[in-house]
C-alpha cells in the first residue's frame, strides 16, 4: 500500500528526502561513528537522533517525525542478544512489529520506515542502511499526507510533546 | 539440472537442503557404515568430494551404488549432514548426467525392479529375478534357491497386475524416469 | 529564557574541509535561545576550552553546545570545562559534525547544511536540559563469592588478602570443587591435591573469609555496592562449633553402601560423612535421604531406629533436629564461580540434550567418564591409584579414550568445544601407560586442541614417548560383547574401519554449567547463554564482568575453562572487586529514570520491561497514613538508564533524565519541518 | 480389566492394510500370520483396494520424486477409501510410506504437485504404522489372550532376540515410534507373549537389505555377524518384522552357516504372537521357511508340556505339606490349651 494521499508516489524533480534516524547510543550510534572514522561516504539526507537504547523509542517519536514533515524514518539498534541493556532491543523489536502494521492504518507507506540492527563494528552496514533508505524514500517521493496536520508555526520553534493529532492517531490503534 | 557453473555443493543443497560444508569429517558415519568394508569411498569421503566440488569423481564413483540406504550414517551424524540423503542425490545426478557407472548387477537390479512396477504396478519377484538375470547376466546364482521358493509357495509364475497400472505408467513419465 | 552558547570546532581541517564552520556560526547566531556562537580551530585544546569557559562567564550561558566530534570522544572534556566555569556539566552537549558529517560527505554545501541541522537539533535539546547532580552510592566493602571450587577459593583469597571481608558460599559439604577430585594436572602432572589443599586450608583459616559450606544463595536484593544477600545454611545435623572432626560418627554409621559423589560413584560412603579425607572444613554432614534414622522417621515409626552417630559423638555435636537456617549479609560485590558438571550419556536428559544410545546410554559398566578415571588414577581413590575396571576389578589391558562425547555434537544438543578434554585425555593416556606398562591406550579424536603453554608438547609426549595410539575419527558404536567392550571406529587418515576389543572405555564427556545456574542468574539478574553459561559483559574487553554492575564471573560457569584460566579469571574478579572497594562512594551519571508519583497509575508496565529489576512497587499513603494506592519507584542505584520503561509508560509518568520526551520531541521538531 | 490396565496407547480396531509386494510373494507367511493374529486380537484389517508397489528401495534410490509419488498414490487410495491409519507390516514399505508422508509435509511445493502426478486427490491425512507398533499397542490384549489360551504357552520363558534392522527405526524423523539406537517396542511384544527378550548388540545393524539378490556376498557377511551375536547371547530364535531381513537371514542362512552350527530359526513377530496365542504353526506359514522351524516348535511345545506337569506335581506336593502342617498345629494347639500355666504357645 502507499501513502494516504495522492500527493506522494511520483518523485518530484531533484527531490531530496529528509530522513530521521532514531538510533541507540551503544551500537548504531557508535557504528555510525565508525563509518565516520573509516571515511565511508554516504547520502547526506539522514539526521540522527541519539537515544540510550532502541527500547527508549516511543512510536510517537516516529509519528511525530512524519507529522513534522520527515519523508522517511530509520530505527536502528543493537543486534538481538547484543543489547547493551540486555533486553531493550527485544522490547523495541516487539513494539515495532506491532507499529509496522499500525503504519498503514495511519496512512504512512511502510516502505518509508527502515528497521535495522547495526552493531558498533558495522560502519559499512550503517552506510548501506542509510543509502538504501534514502534511495527508496526518494523513489516514494515527498511525504505530504500529514501536511495538513502541521502546526501553523511550521518551523523550528518547538512545541513540547506530541501534537494532539499525533496522539489521537496513535491511540486509534 | 546442474548448470556447468553450478558447484556440486550448490546442486546438493538444492536437491536435498543439506549444506555439505556442515560436515566436519569426523568419520562417525563411516565408522558405522556396514558397506565401508567393501566400498572404496565412505560416507564422509563422499561429503568431502561434494565440498571439493569434484563432480566427475563423485558421480562416477562405484561406491554410491554400494550404499544400502540403511541410514546408519545419518542417524549417528553429529551435525545432521544426512550423508545417506546426499548419496541418494548423487545417484540421481549420476543417472541424469549419464555417467552412471554403477556395478552392472546393482544397476540391473534397480532397472528390473522398476520395470516390474511400471508394467504391473506391483513387484512380481519371479519376473523381476528373470528380468534381473537377463540384464545382469549372472544366471547361475540363486538358481539353487528358486525351486525352494516355488515349493514353499513364495514364488508364483503369475504376476499381479493392478487396475490402475496406467496411473503408474503416468507417474513414471511425470517423474521423468525412463528405463 | 535559555542562553545557549554554540562552539563550532574546525578540528584542524577534519571538519572545516567539508563544513563551512563560519556559515554554521552565522546560521546559529540568530537561532532563538542562542546567546553566543563562535568557531575555533581546535576547541578541545586548552585555549579552546578557555574560550568556552570565558564565554560561559561573560555571557552567563545556561547551556553549551559544542559542534565537533562524537560525544564518545570529548563530551567528558567539555563537561569538565563547563563544570569548572560554574555551569552544571549536564547542561553541555556535543553536536557530532565530524564522524556523522564532515568525514562522510564530500559536497561542502550538503555537509554544511547538515552540520547546521545537527547543531540546531542539539541546541533545541540543550534548551530543555536540566541541571543534574551525579548520583553517589555508598559501597559496602564486603564481597560474596558463590562457589568454593578453585576459582572461588582464588577470588576469595585475593580479595581477603586485599584487606576486605569475604563471604564464601559452597553448596557441598567441603570446598575444593572438581579440582579436589583430580589425580594429577596437565601439563605438569603435579598432584592436584598437593597444590590445592593448602589453598583450601588458607581460605578456611583466613581472618577475612567467612566460610559457609553446605549452604546456598537464597535471595539477592539491592544493587552494586549495596546488595542484601540471604544465605540458606542447609540442615547439617552436626554442630560446626562442637565437632572436632574425629570421624567416630562415620565409623559408627551402619549405612555404608551409599555411592560417593566425590568418588564419582566408584566408591561408597556412609550416611553421615566427610566427602573426602582432606575436606575443608573437616566436619561431616548427615545425608538425611539415606540415613537409617530419617528413613524411619519418614516412615512415621514411633521411635528412632538408629542413632549410632549421636551415641559415639563425645562432643555431642550430632543433632538430628537441626533445620535449615537463613543468614543475611550486607554485600558490596558478588563473584559467581559455580563451576561445571559433566554431561552424562544416559537416557534421561535435561531439556535440549540427547543421550548416546549408540554408546549404550551409560549402561555398559566398563564405559566410564573422565572424572571417574581421575578417581581410578588418584592415589587416594577407591583403588588407591590402581587402574582397575569397575565391572570385575580386573586391570584393563586395552583402554579406549573417546574425545568429544557430547562436545561439538549439535545433534545431542551441545555445539561448543569443551576445551579441556584433549588435554586430559592425553593426560589419562599417559597416566594409564605409566601404571600399566604392557597396556594399550587408544584415543579417538577429531582434532587435537592443545592451545596453551606447554600443552601441545604435552599431548605430543603422550603419543611420541608414552606410545598412546591416536586415531582420527569419531566412534560410531560402543557395546558390551561378553567380556570385552567393542568399539567401532574409523581412522579417517588411513581410511579404514577400526574395531577395538577394549577392556575399558573412557568417555571425555562435555562440560556443562551446574544445575540451577539459570535460577541463580535470575536472582542476580545476569543473563546466561543458550547452554546456561553465564554471559560476560563483553567477550573481549569485559570478560569477568556481567551486565549487572557489581556482579562478576570467574571460572567454568562462564564457559569451559581449565585450571589456569579459572584461576586467572578469579584473580581478575579480585582486582575488579578491589577497585570497586577502593572508594567509599560510587559516582554514576544521573542518566536514570524517575517516576512522577502524582501521575503514576501503578500499572507497573515499567517494572515488567526493566531488565535490571530496578523498579519496585511503592505504597502511597494519605496524611493520616493509610495506604491509598501504589506507584512505581525506580531505584537510582540499579537503574542503568535505558529508558525502556518510559516508552511503555501508559501515563507518561516515568522519565529518563538526560533523555526526556521534551528533549527528544524538540530535537524532532528542530529536524523536521515543512519548507 | 482392559479398562483398568489399558496403556495410554489405545489398540487400533479398524485400519487400512497395505501388504506390499513381498507379503503377496516371498513373505506371504508374514501376511498369513498377521491376518490370523489380528483376527484373534479383534483388529480389523482391510486391504487397500488396488494398491501399488511403494518402490522401495529402487524407487527413491534412483529418483526422489518417484520415491515419493509411488507411496503417495497408496496413501491417497487409503484416504479415498475412508481410513486415517494404514498398517504397513513390511518395514521397507513402512519406511517408504512414512518417508513420503514426511517429505510431502515438509518439502515446499511437493504436496501441491502430487494430484497432478498420481491422478488422485491427496490430503496427506493418514498415519502410517508398522506391525510391531500395531502389536505393541495391543500388548495388553495379547497378554490377556495368552493368559486365556487353554494350551500351555510354548513361548513361556523362551529367549528371543528382537531384530529391528534399519527400516523400522531409521531415520528417527521418519519412524520416530521407538528409540533409534536402543529400541524396545518389539521386546515389549516378546514379553507380552511370555517370552524373554535377549539383550544383544545387533538390534539395529543392517543385514544387507536390498542387496540380497545383487550382492549376496555382502549379505552373507552382515547376516552372519547378526546371527552369531544373537546366538552368543543365548537366543533360540530371531524375531523380525521385515521381509528383507527375513529372506536375508532365513534364505541365506545355509550359505552363512559353518559346519556343525545349529540353524537359527527366523520368525516374523506376527508368527511369534500367533504361537503364543496357540494358533496352528501351519496357519502362521511357519512351514514356508528355509530354516526348518519344526524342531524349535517341537522343542518349545515339549518344554511347555513338561512345565505343566512339573507345576502340577509341585502343587500337589505343596498341598500335601500344607495338610501336614495343619495337622501338626492342631496337635500343638491341643497341647497348649491342656498344658500348664505360662505354657508357651507354639
Amino acid at each position: 500500500m502507499s501513502d494516504a494521499t495522492d500527493s506522494s508516489g511520483a518523485a518530484a524533480d531533484g527531490f531530496e528526502p529528509r530522513v530521521t534516524a532514531f538510533v541507540c547510543n551503544w551500537c548504531t550510534y557508535t557504528g555510525a561513528d565508525l563509518a565516520g572514522t573509516s571515511r565511508l561516504h554516504m547520502a547526506s539526507n539522514v539526521r540522527i537522533i541519539r537515544l540510550p537504547c532502541t527500547g527508549r523509542i516511543d512510536p510517537l517519536f516516529i509519528i511525530k517525525a512524519f507529522e513534522r514533515g520527515a519523508d522517511g524514518v530509520i530505527v536502528s539498534g543493537c543486534h538481538p542478544a547484543d543489547c547493551h541493556y540486555t533486553t531493550g532491543n527485544y522490547h523495541a523489536r516487539r513494539r515495532f512489529a506491532v507499529f509496522h502494521d499500525l503504519m498503514e492504518f495511519i496512512g504512512v507507506d511502510p516502505r518509508r520506515m527502515t528497521f535495522s540492527w547495526v552493531s558498533a563494528s558495522e560502519g559499512a552496514k550503517w552506510r548501506d542502511v542509510v543509502n538504501e533508505a534514502v534511495t527508496s524514500v526518494r523513489e516514494l517521493g515527498p511525504f505530504q499526507a500529514y501536511r495538513a496536520l502541521a502546526p501553523k508555526d511550521a518551523g523550528v520553534a518547538a512545541p513540547t510533546g506530541p501534537s494532539a493529532e499525533a496522539v489521537t492517531q496513535a491511540e486509534a490503534s | 539440472m546442474s548448470a556447468p557453473f553450478r558447484t556440486l555443493a550448490a546442486d546438493i543443497l538444492e536437491a536435498t537442503g543439506i549444506n555439505a560444508a556442515t560436515c566436519y569429517q569426523c568419520g562417525k558415519c563411516s565408522a558405522g557404515c556396514p558397506m565401508a568394508f567393501e566400498s572404496d569411498l565412505r560416507p564422509h569421503t563422499m561429503m568431502r568430494l561434494v565440498v571439493q566440488d569434484r563432480r566427475e569423481a563423485a558421480l562416477a564413483e562405484e561406491s554410491i551404488w554400494l550404499c544400502l540406504t540403511c541410514e546408519t550414517c545419518s542417524a549417528r551424524c553429529p551435525n545432521a549432514c544426512d550423508p545417506a540423503r546426499v548419496i541418494d542425490a548423487l545417484r540421481e545426478m549420476s543417472i541424469e548426467a549419464g555417467v552412471a557407472d554403477m556395478p552392472r548387477n546393482v544397476a540391473a537390479f534397480h532397472r528390473a525392479f522398476l520395470e516390474q512396477i511400471r508394467t504391473n504396478g506391483r513387484l512380481h519377484e519371479m519376473g523381476m529375478v528373470m528380468e534381473y538375470k537377463l540384464r545382469s547376466g549372472d544366471l547361475i546364482k540363486d538358481v539353487t534357491n528358486a525351486p525352494g521358493m516355488l515349493s514353499r509357495g513364495k514364488l508364483s509364475f503369475r504376476a499381479e497386475r493392478i487396475e490402475g497400472v496406467a496411473e503408474i505408467k503416468r507417474i513414471f513419465e511425470k517423474c521423468g524416469v525412463t528405463l | 529564557m535559555s542562553r545557549v552558547g554554540v562552539f563550532v570546532c574546525h578540528c584542524g581541517e577534519n571538519i572545516a574541509r567539508t563544513v563551512d564552520c563560519e556559515a554554521v556560526v552565522e546560521a546559529l547566531k540568530d537561532h532563538p535561545g542562542v546567546a553566543f556562537a563562535e568557531d575555533y580551530k581546535y576547541m578541545c585544546s586548552d585555549p579552546g576550552q578557555q574560550l568556552v569557559k570565558k564565554a560561559i562567564e561573560e555571557n552567563d550561558l545556561t547551556g553549551v553546545v559544542v559542534a565537533a566530534c562524537s560525544p564518545h570522544m570529548h563530551e567528558k572534556t567539555f563537561r569538565r570545562a563547563c563544570d569548572q566555569a560554574g555551569l552544571n556539566q549536564y547542561m553541555c552537549e556535543m553536536a557530532n559534525v565530524r564522524e556523522h558529517c564532515s568525514w562522510i560527505h564530500e559536497d561542502r554545501g550538503e555537509a554544511t547544511a547538515k552540520a547546521i541541522d545537527i547543531t540546531r537539533t542539539i541546541v533545541e535539546k540543550v534548551k530543555h536540559n536540566k541541571p543534574l547532580e551525579s548520583i553517589r552510592i555508598p559501597v559496602t566493602k564486603r564481597a560474596l563469592v558463590i562457589g568454593g571450587g578453585i576459582a572461588g577459593i582464588q577470588a576469595a583469597l585475593d580479595i581477603a588478602d586485599g584487606g576486605h571481608e569475604v563471604v564464601l558460599v559452597e553448596k557441598e559439604a567441603s570446598i575444593g570443587g572438581h579440582m579436589s577430585q583430580l589425580s594429577e594436572t596437565f601439563p605438569t602432572l603435579d598432584c592436584s591435591q598437593c597444590i590445592l589443599t593448602p589453598r583450601m586450608v588458607e581460605a578456611y583459616q583466613h581472618p577475612n573469609i567467612k566460610l559457609h559450606t553446605w549452604s546456598e544463595v537464597e535471595k539477592v536484593d539491592g544493587y552494586i555496592g549495596n546488595f542484601n544477600v540471604t544465605i540458606r545454611k542447609k540442615a547439617r545435623s552436626v554442630n560446626e562449633d562442637l565437632c572436632n572432626g574425629c570421624g567416630d560418627c562415620q565409623a559408627a554409621c551402619p549405612a555404608k553402601r551409599i555411592p560417593s559423589e566425590f568418588e564419582a560413584g566408584l566408591g561408597k560412603r556412609t550416611a553421615i560423612y566427610v566427602p573426602f579425607p582432606q575436606a575443608v572444613p573437616n566436619i561431616p554432614v548427615l545425608d538425611r535421604q539415606n540415613c537409617t534414622l530419617f528413613k524411619g522417621r519418614r516412615k512415621g515409626l514411633a521411635k528412632d531406629v538408629c542413632g549410632k552417630c549421636q551415641e559415639v559423638c563425645l562432643k555431642g555435636a550430632v543433632d538430628y533436629d537441626t533445620e535449615d537456617t537463613f543468614i543475611e549479609e550486607e554485600i558490596g560485590a558478588i563473584v559467581v564461580a559455580t563451576g561445571f558438571q559433566l554431561y552424562n550419556i544416559g537416557r534421561e536428559q535435561p531439556e535440549g540434550l540427547k543421550g548416546y544410545g549408540e554408546y549404550g546410554y551409560g549402561e555398559v559398566p566398563d564405559v566410564i567418564d573422565g572424572l571417574q578415571f581421575e578417581r581410578l588414577a588418584s592415589a587416594s581413590g577407591p583403588t588407591d591409584g590402581a587402574i582397575l575396571r569397575p565391572s570385575d576389578g580386573k586391570e584393563p589391558k586395552t583402554v579406549v579414550f573417546v574425545h568429544c562425547v557430547g562436545s561439538r555434537d549439535p545433534e545431542k544438543g551441545i555445539s561448543y568445544c569443551s576445551k579441556i578434554c584433549c588435554m586430559y585425555n592425553a593426560k589419562h593416556a599417559m597416566l594409564y601407560k605409566h601404571k600399566v606398562h604392557d597396556g594399550r591406550a587408544v584415543a579417538f579424536y577429531m582434532d587435537i586442541r592443545a592451545g596453551g603453554k606447554g600443552y601441545d608438547e604435552f599431548s605430543r609426549r603422550a603419543i611420541e614417548e608414552d606410545g598412546a595410539e591416536y586415531i582420527r575419527g569419531r566412534v560410531s558404536r560402543i557395546f558390551r560383547d561378553g567380556d570385552v567392550v567393542k568399539v567401532w571406529g574409523y581412522d579417517t587418515l588411513s581410511g579404514e574401519q577400526v574395531v577395538i576389543d577394549a577392556d575399558m572405555v573412557v568417555l571425555a564427556t562435555a562440560m556443562r554449567p551446574q544445575d540451577g545456574v539459570r535460577e541463580l542468574a535470575q536472582k542476580l539478574s545476569v543473563s546466561t547463554d543458550e547452554h546456561g553459561f553465564i554471559n560476560e559483559a563483553h567477550p573481549k574487553l569485559r570478560p569477568v564482568e556481567t551486565n549487572t554492575a557489581g556482579v562478576f564471573v570467574a571460572g567454568a560457569c562462564q564457559a569451559p575453562r581449565d585450571i589456569p584460566e579459572a584461576v586467572a579469571m578469579a584473580s581478575a574478579t579480585g582486582a575488579k572487586v578491589m577497585s570497586l572497594f577502593s572508594a567509599d562512594e560510587l559516582e554514576r551519571e544521573p542518566a536514570v529514570a524517575i517516576v512522577n508519583e502524582n501521575t503514576c497509575i501503578g500499572c507497573m508496565n515499567c517494572a515488567k520491561v526493566c531488565a535490571y529489576g530496578a523498579i519496585e512497587q511503592r505504597e502511597i499513603c494519605t496524611v493520616d497514613g493509610h495506604v491509598c494506592g501504589h506507584v512505581a519507584y525506580v531505584n537510582p542505584g540499579v537503574c542503568q538508564g535505558c529508558g525502556t520503561c518510559q516508552a511503555v509508560c501508559l501515563s507518561k509518568s516515568v522519565e529518563l533524565q538526560t533523555f526526556t520526551d521534551e528533549q527528544i520531541f524538540s530535537e524532532i521538531n528542530a529536524l523536521c519541518y515543512w519548507e | 480389566m482392559t479398562e483398568t490396565a489399558a496403556p495410554s496407547r489405545p489398540a487400533m480396531t479398524d485400519v487400512a492394510y497395505y501388504p506390499g509386494c513381498s507379503l503377496h510373494g516371498t513373505s506371504r507367511e508374514f501376511d498369513e500370520s498377521l491376518r490370523a493374529v489380528t483376527a484373534e486380537l479383534g483388529i480389523g484389517l482391510t486391504e487397500i483396494d488396488d494398491w501399488n508397489c511403494c518402490g522401495a528401495s529402487s524407487g527413491h534410490t534412483t529418483d526422489h520424486l518417484l520415491g515419493v509419488a509411488l507411496p503417495a498414490r497408496n496413501l491417497a487410495l487409503a484416504e479415498a477409501q475412508g481410513y486415517d491409519t494404514v498398517v504397513a507390516p513390511c518395514a521397507a514399505c513402512y519406511n517408504r510410506l512414512s518417508a513420503a508422508r514426511l517429505a510431502l509435509a515438509t518439502e515446499d511445493g511437493l504436496a501441491e504437485q502430487m494430484p497432478e502426478i498420481i491422478g488422485h486427490r491427496f490430503a496427506n491425512s493418514v498415519d502410517v504404522h508398522n506391525a510391531v507398533e500395531l502389536l505393541r499397542d495391543a500388548s495388553v490384549t495379547i497378554e490377556e489372550k495368552v493368559a486365556d489360551t487353554l494350551a500351555p504357552n510354548p513361548l513361556e520363558g523362551v529367549k528371543l532376540a528382537a531384530y529391528y534392522g534399519c527400516l523400522l527405526v531409521r531415520p528417527f524423523e521418519v519412524c520416530g515410534y521407538d528409540d533409534p539406537e536402543q529400541p524396545t517396542s518389539m521386546d515389549e511384544v516378546i514379553n507380552a507373549c511370555g517370552a524373554d527378550d535377549v539383550d544383544w548388540d545387533m538390534k539395529v545393524e543392517c543385514c544387507g537389505g536390498a542387496f540380497s539378490v545383487s550382492r549376496t556376498a555382502s549379505v552373507l557377511r552382515l547376516g552372519r555377524a547378526i546371527i552369531e551375536n544373537a546366538r552368543s547371547h543365548g537366543a533360540e530364535a530371531i524375531i523380525v518384522a521385515c521381509p528383507l531381513c527375513h529372506s536375508n537371514l532365513d534364505l541365506r542362512q545355509k550359505a552363512m552357516a559353518q559346519r556343525g552350527e545349529e540353524p537359527m530359526p527366523i520368525l516374523f513377530v506376527t508368527q511369534m504372537v500367533g504361537l503364543a496365542l496357540g494358533l496352528a504353526p501351519v496357519d502362521l506359514g511357519l512351514s514356508r521357511h528355509f530354516v526348518d522351524t519344526e524342531p524349535l516348535i517341537a522343542r518349545l511345545v515339549q518344554r511347555a508340556a513338561d512345565r505343566v506337569v512339573a507345576e502340577k506335581l509341585a502343587k500337589e506336593e505343596a498341598a500335601a505339606k500344607a495338610a501336614a502342617r495343619a495337622e501338626k498345629q492342631k496337635v500343638g494347639a491341643a497341647a497348649a490349651s491342656g498344658g500348664a500355666q505360662g505354657g508357651e504357645a507354639p
